[in-house]
């Protein structure tokens, strides 16, 4: 395992993890640039965390200690993914030949219990979130791994790390831009999907019957409540700075411009996010597994391109 | 003397006749024991018949006359037992049948005479008509009409096949006596087109006795319907001595040359025997007929086995030899179950673990020996045929064996499963079980799993020998 | 004597004197258990001495019945399927004390425990036998012993029934390896293991193929699959524990066994395991997903989980027809170990499941609900098995998944058919992964968690201490295994050594993989803790109230307004459609004052319905047509004697 | 001798022909005794070439008192007993059978002719045609009449073919008297056996028609 204890890992680190809720605010204010709003504070995010961890809570009479192990184990894992991710070029704070497998399945292992803690309170609206929930995401997982497939193929490594910042770096500027760029519009529909954005789901709705994410937390409150937001927060950076990473290769030689263009490009891609829930409304129900399987087939298409590419 | 293994049967059979039951019974046992006792002889130091042109101690011969002494014995201490409780009217008779039918297996066994094995097969035939006959109903009637004259009319073709044979040495320019012994010392010197005629009319005639379909319509009538030590003598002994007619032809042609024409045609015969039972199992009403079926299916086998040869001749004989003590074991079961319920049919046999364990017990057991599951000795056959028709290449063969025994399995599983575990609402018995009843099949049964763990050596020696002729071989 | 011989007599006795002494049902049951115990102890004992040691195998042979021998030889693969063999058997020993506890069924608990003495004895030997005959015979007296287990309860129709179609598939599997053997027999000409790999190409394919579907039959296979979830139900939960999770695994040697043997070079064989595994990995967990019987359901996962086990086999066999090393060992390695791991959690799964069972009376899942609260053991360590299952860290099964994954990430620089198979194997994993934890997700959030939906749910409690600890020790090796995974892989490595092409496979290549996903997994171990901790510190001092669960404005909830199983999956369901029918029936609302309404649905098994509609009953209305054949009419009767001279006649 | 022999093997062809052609019982008993003595006197009239001995005169005398006389004296008895409507009653009718029964001698004179055995004399072949057909008339008995005692008729018809096809083929045989005693023996216990069950037949079914006995089925 390759452990990079240095102050730029560590840094980064810590300001991906200190930004997070601030990029939430780009897509807030996104949309409501586009609804012809002001729209909420910069800071909302922030806000919210901290009205939250001061608060109490209350918990249904019909949970179970795992309705209090959700939250805590979802945002462990989002955490965890972070420690992987090599921002804006730097090298992670760890990473070994084999991570990505292992940082995927964390991240399955979190929406088990955000799932069963949904379930845990018997409630019937929860119940629908959560079937929703891992149904999307097992699809867009399956996605997931075939990207990685083809990133093994195009570059022969399998950690996070080694894509962005090895020899064989994959990224638009690279050979196989052509496949990458299918790469890049897939993960997104993953990111929309596997972050309950529009149009996959609708966090602003008020219906819960329309809700995916959003209803399966329904009776979380207080620091648990926060616990999650901020897991959520963590998830859709991740999610994001793959995809930023994909963009652009964030190796300029130095390590200041990269992180210059690093933000830039994230704010670009969650401003992208913003858009997309802008202009397009949230879809039926049934036409999300469609939805889903249309970035599963890009890249299926993309890993049968290198059959003929890479030899 | 060799003569000395029918001739006792004989004469005691004519005095029971003729005795009052007790003594009857008496006599049967004696001679059941003693017949065991000059088989036994006969099988370890060969004493020869007084009229070598006639008789003769052969392997296969001894092979099928020990079975079916050994079998008489457990059969007869069965039957002592079951008509204490079903008391016939006419027992002597059915007690005189069983011994004359014994002897006449038994001259058989012993014939050497081409023309002397059919009279003898014909003997068996008439000697246990009256063992079927015993219950005089509209269905045993039926059954003893078609018995007997479906199995005159296919020995009758034995008969004409039998004198085939003997045109085809006369058409050569050899004079032997007129013996498969000596017969099969000049077979390659036979006329071949009267020889193989001879042998479709022997397979076609003998094949009616031994239930080769499609002569066997006279096999689940008549096994259903006779008592079941009868059954189980007739599903045991009997259509092994059947089978040795073919077997001592189907010799003859293998030294003729001609071997791979007869092993075809009994593979032939022998595979549409397994479809035709798994046709009449699938569905079966009737747990006799069901077996009497099974009876057509394991002949079946038998008969491509022998027809492959090669290791799956020797698989063949341990075939015959398991599927003789397994059958009548669960013919004898099932005269139990029948005195325990009054009914042959498989509707109203439920729950017998629950009334009868022993019985359901050794029931299952048997039926688990007959499908082919170890420890019982069909497993080892089975495989051993499988094995041996692949390596000679019969692989559409050995697609419908395997094909008719899943077919086969999975219709007289789920009726054997109906009788022994589902439950019944009733918990009426009508006769109790009885280890003297109980005792017999189980013995039967040891014996195949014995057999399994060890072989005694001169019975290998014996089944090797009786295959080499056949060009069989325990070595693939 | 050998250690292995003293356990299986150990064994052996242990299951006969419960036939002698089963008037005496608790001595009985007490000399049974620690017989059975012990001699699995004794036996696991030696299986690992043997691997971990990697002494000369144990071999032994006896004369048989003049022409065959009767050999045993435990190399190293089979002393690691001995592994799962000897532990999961004596665990579920000690689950079945409390769990069979019906006096009056004394003689058929006796039948119960022989039979299963006889079922570890014989699928001991299974995987030790050396030559084809004492395979066979082996693999015989498993499957008849099995049988018995299955029908304990016989008394009801549906496990009669179950045992039928167990018998069957069983016996016809069978028939399928006898072929796949005579194959072999016919050019070797021996019964002995040793020449086979000299058959020519062409015929190791077929046997091959044979021997798949009889192992693939005994192992739940897709197509073959029919019986596993019939028989599981129908079983006592111990029995379907070790049926699941070891017995189904035998069929799994011996498809291993004999890719060993006949070391072929095809890519083909590979190529095969590999769409059979990725069919039954994920119809196997679509089924599942579909179904509302738990033991049911896990029946169809241990479906899922011989597709996981074949993906990994089928790498690695891939792996070395290729001449690709890192592929081939992880591959193998990984197989191997999920074999293992499956065991362990399947079995504790099912434990939970017969605890279910025992305490309700049901095994309907949606007529339970809120058990975590009243059977707190059950539920945790069910969610330990949940965990494993689904294949997450840190846990064991990710540990086994993680390495098919890494052997079939590494093949991908194949090309053709195999590397879209390797493509295919990656994409399934991660389908199965997903779906599998969405199975667990309801069967845990619907039976364990929410409120209880029947009166014997809300009235149950917690099961007897047997039962328990037998499932907190399989718990505990989850989690052993999942944070410290460097023995477990190094057995199922050295297991997959006897492969010529990873005789010299360095085992240094496992490790830093290894130790990394330990790490990994121990990192988030502590950082869970550490953020636990945090998040009790935020709590301290604050007002914690307890309510009723916010019901979105209706203020009336019933516990029957809860998501059931079958709604939680129907969209999963539906989206499989083309290979899962599902039947409907819904009584509707037609009057204007609408009586009782009613809705089910049923996942129908497609390779069970396209059995019986496109083979059973052409040939049951075939044959149905051949009855007339005995017609009654004897004068019929001498026609076919005629008819067949004539034939024959003619043929002559 | 020539002559004396195709005239016997002439007698034996009608007395077939009739029994297809007959349609009373009483006269296909008498039909099947003359057919006996007939058949008993083949050998005697065959063997003479090699020269009459004692024995072949004494055996002679022994088939034609079991085939002429014993059997169709048991089957006239049990005409008697247990009949009542002495119709043959066949399944196929008497004309189709005798036309049967015509095919069956042109099928067996084409047969012999092919079977090439030119080491047999001529009265032989001639001899092999009659036998063919008296079998092949047996089994026609046999499957299209509907009364046990006519199947009983067919099968002695039958074994009378046969019995001839052994006397024009396999000459051996005839010289070992034990072993044609022992066939003899078969037959007349065969026949006493089919007897007995007859006469039960009848007294359970009230009738002898197979047709009744057909409970035992799938």
């Amino acid at each position: 395992m390759n452990i990079s204890f240095s102050f730029a890992s560590l840094a980064m680190l810590f300001a991906a993890f200190a930004l997070a809720p601030l990029l939430m605010g780009v897509i807030l204010k996104v949309k409501a640039f586009f609804a012809g709003k002001q729209g909420p504070p910069w800071l909302i995010k922030y806000h919210t965390l901290v009205k939250l961890l001061q608060k109490g809570s209350v918990y249904s009479t019909s949970t179970t200690f795992i309705f209090k192990l959700g939250p805590v184990v979802s945002f462990t894992t989002a955490v965890m993914l972070l420690l992987f991710f090599p921002f804006a070029g730097m090298a992670p704070v760890l990473s070994f030949h084999g991570d990505v497998i292992m940082l995927f399945y964390l991240l399955g292992l979190g929406r088990f219990f955000t799932v069963l803690a949904a379930l845990d309170t018997a409630s019937p609206f929860e119940g629908m979130g959560a079937a929703r929930e891992v149904f999307f995401s097992s699809l867009a997982e399956a996605a997931i791994f075939v990207i990685l497939a083809l990133f093994f193929r195009l570059s022969g490594s399998l950690s996070f790390a080694e894509y962005f910042t090895g020899t064989h770096a994959v990224n638009l500027w690279s050979e196989s831009a052509a496949l990458i760029l299918l790469v890049v519009i897939a993960l997104f529909i993953v990111l929309l999907t596997e972050n309950s954005r529009v149009p996959v789901d609708d966090p602003a709705t008020h219906l819960e019957l329309t809700m995916i994410h959003e209803v399966m937390i329904l009776d979380h409150s207080g620091p648990d409540l926060a616990l999650i937001e901020m897991g959520a927060f963590c998830k859709m950076l991740f999610y994001a700075s793959f995809v930023s990473c994909l963009l652009f290769p964030f190796q300029t030689g130095t390590p200041f411009f990269n992180i210059i263009i690093f933000a830039m490009v994230m704010t670009l891609v969650y401003a992208g996010v913003g858009l997309v829930e802008s202009i397009t409304a949230r879809y039926k129900m049934d036409t999300v597994p469609n939805y889903i399987l249309t970035s599963f087939a890009l890249v299926c298409f993309a890993t049968i391109l290198t059959m003929e590419f890479v030899l | 003397m060799l003569q000395s293994v029918f001739l006792l049967p004989f004469l005691a059979g004519t005095a029971v006749f003729f005795l009052p039951v007790k003594s009857g019974r008496l006599l049967l046992l004696a001679t059941a024991l003693f017949h065991v006792l000059i088989t036994a002889l006969e099988w370890f130091q060969a004493t020869g018949p007084l009229q070598t042109q006639y008789f003769a101690n052969t392997p296969e011969g001894m092979l099928v006359l020990g079975i079916m002494s050994f079998l008489f014995l457990l059969i007869s201490i069965y039957t002592v037992f079951y008509m204490a409780e079903v008391e016939m009217s006419k027992e002597p008779v059915f007690n005189a049948s069983m011994l004359l039918f014994l002897g006449a297996m038994s001259m058989v066994a012993v014939a050497d005479h081409i023309i002397m094995l059919w009279v003898a097969v014909e003997a068996t035939t008439l000697m246990s008509a009256p063992l079927i006959f015993v219950h005089r109903s509209k269905e045993s009637l039926e059954a003893t009409w078609k018995y007997v004259l479906i199995c005159s009319v296919g020995i009758a073709l034995a008969l004409l096949g039998s004198f085939f044979i003997i045109f085809s040495m006369e058409m050569s320019t050899v004079h032997v006596p007129i013996s498969f012994s000596s017969f099969n010392d000049v077979a390659d010197q036979l006329n071949t087109v009267w020889l193989k005629a001879g042998f479709i009319f022997i397979v076609i005639g003998y094949g009616t006795k031994m239930g080769l379909a499609p002569m066997h319509t006279w096999l689940p009538d008549a096994h259903s319907e006779a008592p079941s030590p009868a059954s189980a003598l007739l599903s045991g002994a009997l259509l092994n001595c059947a089978f040795l007619g073919v077997y001592r032809c189907h010799q003859l042609m293998v030294g003729a040359g001609l071997g791979d024409y007869s092993g075809n045609v009994l593979i032939a015969f022998g595979l549409v025997s397994m479809l035709v039972s798994a046709v009449f199992i699938l569905n079966q009403t009737d747990y006799k007929r069901m077996l009497a079926y099974s009876s057509i299916e394991n002949m079946g086998i038998i008969a491509v086995g022998i027809g492959i040869g090669g290791i799956a001749a020797f698989a063949a004989m341990l075939h015959m030899i398991h599927h003789s003590l397994i059958k009548s074991s669960l013919f004898l079961t099932t005269g139990n179950i029948l005195l325990g319920y009054g009914t042959k049919s498989i509707d109203r046999t439920r729950g017998m673990l629950r009334l009868f364990p022993e019985t359901a017990i050794t029931f299952f057991a048997g039926f688990a020996g007959i499908s082919g599951f170890p420890p019982f000795g069909l497993f080892i056959s089975e495989l051993l045929i499988v094995m041996g028709a692949i390596k000679t290449g019969r692989y559409v063969v050995i697609s419908i064996f395997i094909f008719c025994l899943i077919l086969i399995f999975a219709g007289a599983s789920r009726l054997v499963m109906q009788m022994v575990f589902s439950s019944r609402d009733s918990d009426e018995r009508l006769v109790p079980e009885q280890w003297s009843r109980a005792l017999p099949p189980i013995i039967l049964l040891l014996t195949s799993l014995t057999l399994v763990l060890w072989m005694p050596d001169s019975l290998f020696l014996t089944i090797q020998h009786a295959i080499s002729s056949i060009g069989g071989t325990v070595n693939g | 004597m050998d250690t292995f011989l003293i356990a299986l007599l150990l064994i052996a006795a242990g299951g006969l004197q419960a036939l002698v002494t089963f008037r005496a049902y608790l001595l009985m049951k007490i000399l049974a258990v620690s017989t059975i115990i012990g001699g699995c102890g004794l036996g696991l004992y030696n299986a690992v001495n043997q691997i971990f040691r990697q002494v000369e195998p144990f071999v032994c042979s006896c004369e048989w019945l003049q022409i065959f021998t009767f050999s045993l030889k435990i190399d190293a693969v089979s002393a690691f399927f001995l592994i799962p063999v000897f532990a999961i058997s004596a665990v579920a020993a000690l689950y079945s004390f409390q769990y069979m506890g019906d006096k009056e069924r004394s003689a058929a608990t006796a039948a119960n425990y022989f039979f299963y003495a006889l079922l570890i004895i014989s699928m001991s030997l299974v995987v030790c036998a050396d030559n084809l005959i004492s395979f066979a015979l082996t693999w015989e007296l498993m499957s008849i012993s099995s049988f018995f287990l299955v029908i304990y309860d016989f008394h009801k129709q549906a496990v009669r029934n179950a045992g039928y179609i167990y018998f069957f598939f069983t016996q016809a599997g069978a028939l399928f390896i006898f072929a796949g053997f005579g194959c072999i027999y016919a050019h070797t000409g021996s019964f002995s293991f040793d020449a086979i790999a000299a058959i020519p190409e062409s015929v190791k394919l077929t046997a091959f193929i044979l021997i798949l579907i009889g192992c693939g039959s005994k192992a739940g296979i897709m197509p073959f699959h029919i019986w596993l979830p019939y028989a599981h139900p129908a079983a006592p939960s111990h029995i379907s524990a070790v049926m699941s999770g070891v017995m189904i695994k035998i069929g799994i040697y011996g498809i291993v066994r004999f890719y060993l043997l006949l070391a072929p070079t095809s890519v083909l064989f590979g190529q095969l395991i590999i769409v059979l595994g990725i069919v039954s990995g994920i119809l196997g967990v679509v089924y599942a997903l579909g179904k509302h019987d738990i033991k049911r359901l896990l029946a169809y996962h241990s479906v899922e989980n011989i597709g996981i086990i074949l993906l990994g086999l089928g790498i690695g066999m891939l792996g070395v027809a290729t001449g690709h090393k890192t592929m081939a060992a992880f591959g193998f390695a990984g197989g191997l170990l999920h074999v293992l791991n499956h065991s362990i959690f399947k079995s504790l799964l099912f434990f939970g499941a017969g605890g279910l069972l025992r305490q309700t009376g049901t095994a309907a899942i949606d007529q339970l609900g809120g058990l975590m609260k009243r059977m707190p053991f059950t539920g945790r360590s069910f969610l330990v098995g949940s965990l494993s299952i689904s294949g997450l860290p840190p846990f064991n099964g990710f540990i086994s998944e993680f390495l098919i994954y890494y052997g079939a990430f590494h093949g991908l620089d194949l090309q053709g058919a195999s590397f879209i198979l390797t493509n295919l194997t990656i994409l399934s994993l991660a389908l199965i992964g997903g779906l599998a934890a969405a199975c667990f997700t309801k069967v845990v959030g619907i039976v364990f968690l929410g409120e209880a939906r029947s009166e014997a749910a809300a009235q149950a409690s917690e099961t007897g201490s047997l039962i328990i600890i037998s499932q907190l020790i399989l718990a505990l090796f989850c989690l052993l295994i999942g944070i410290f995974p460097e023995p477990f892989v190094r057995a199922a490595f050295l297991a997959s050594r006897s492969i010529p092409l990873l005789a010299d496979f360095d085992s240094m290549q496992f490790l830093p993989v290894l130790s990394n996903i330990a790490r990994t997994a121990a990192l988030f171990l502590i950082l869970f803790l550490l953020i636990a901790g945090i998040r009790k510190l935020l709590y301290s001092g604050k007002e914690i109230t307890q309510s009723g669960t916010w019901g979105c404005g209706f203020t009336q909830p019933t516990v029957r307004m809860q998501y059931t199983g079958a709604s939680y999956a129907d969209s999963m369901v539906d989206f499989f459609r083309p290979f899962v029918r599902v039947q409907k029936k819904y009584s509707g609302i037609n009057t204007v004052f609408p009586g009782k309404t009613t809705y089910s649905s049923h996942v129908q098994d497609t390779s069970e319905t396209g059995l019986t509609l496109f083979l059973v009953r052409p040939i049951l209305y075939l044959l149905g047509k051949l009855r007339w054949m005995q017609h009654g009419n004897i004068q019929l009767y001498i026609g076919y004697i005629v008819l067949a001279i004539v034939v024959m006649l003619i043929f002559i | 001798m020539i002559h004396i022999s195709n005239i016997l093997l002439a007698l034996i062809l009608l007395s077939v022909l009739l029994s297809l052609r007959s349609n009373r019982l009483m006269a296909l008993v008498e039909l099947m005794a003359f057919q006996g003595v007939m058949v008993s006197a083949v050998p005697l009239v065959l063997e003479t070439a090699h020269g009459v001995t004692f024995n072949l005169i004494l055996f002679f005398l022994l088939l034609v008192l079991v085939k002429g006389v014993l059997i169709p004296w048991l089957m006239y008895r049990a005409v008697k007993l247990v009949v009542v409507d002495r119709e043959v009653e066949p399944i196929i009718g008497y004309n189709a059978s005798l036309f049967a029964g015509l095919i069956m001698i042109v099928f067996s004179v084409y047969v012999t002719n092919n079977l090439h055995l030119n080491m047999l004399p001529m009265d032989h072949k001639l001899l092999l045609a009659t036998a063919i057909t008296t079998m092949g008339a047996g089994l026609i008995l046999l499957m299209t009449r509907r009364k046990a005692i006519t199947q009983v008729i067919g099968y002695l018809i039958m074994e009378n073919g046969i019995y001839l096809i052994g006397t024009a083929l396999a000459k051996q045989v005839h010289t070992q008297y034990v072993v044609e005693f022992a066939v003899l023996l078969d037959l007349i216990v065969a026949v006493l056996v089919m007897g007995i069950v007859l006469n039960d037949i009848n007294h359970t079914f009230d009738d002898v028609d197979t047709t009744l006995m057909g409970q035992l089925k799938d």
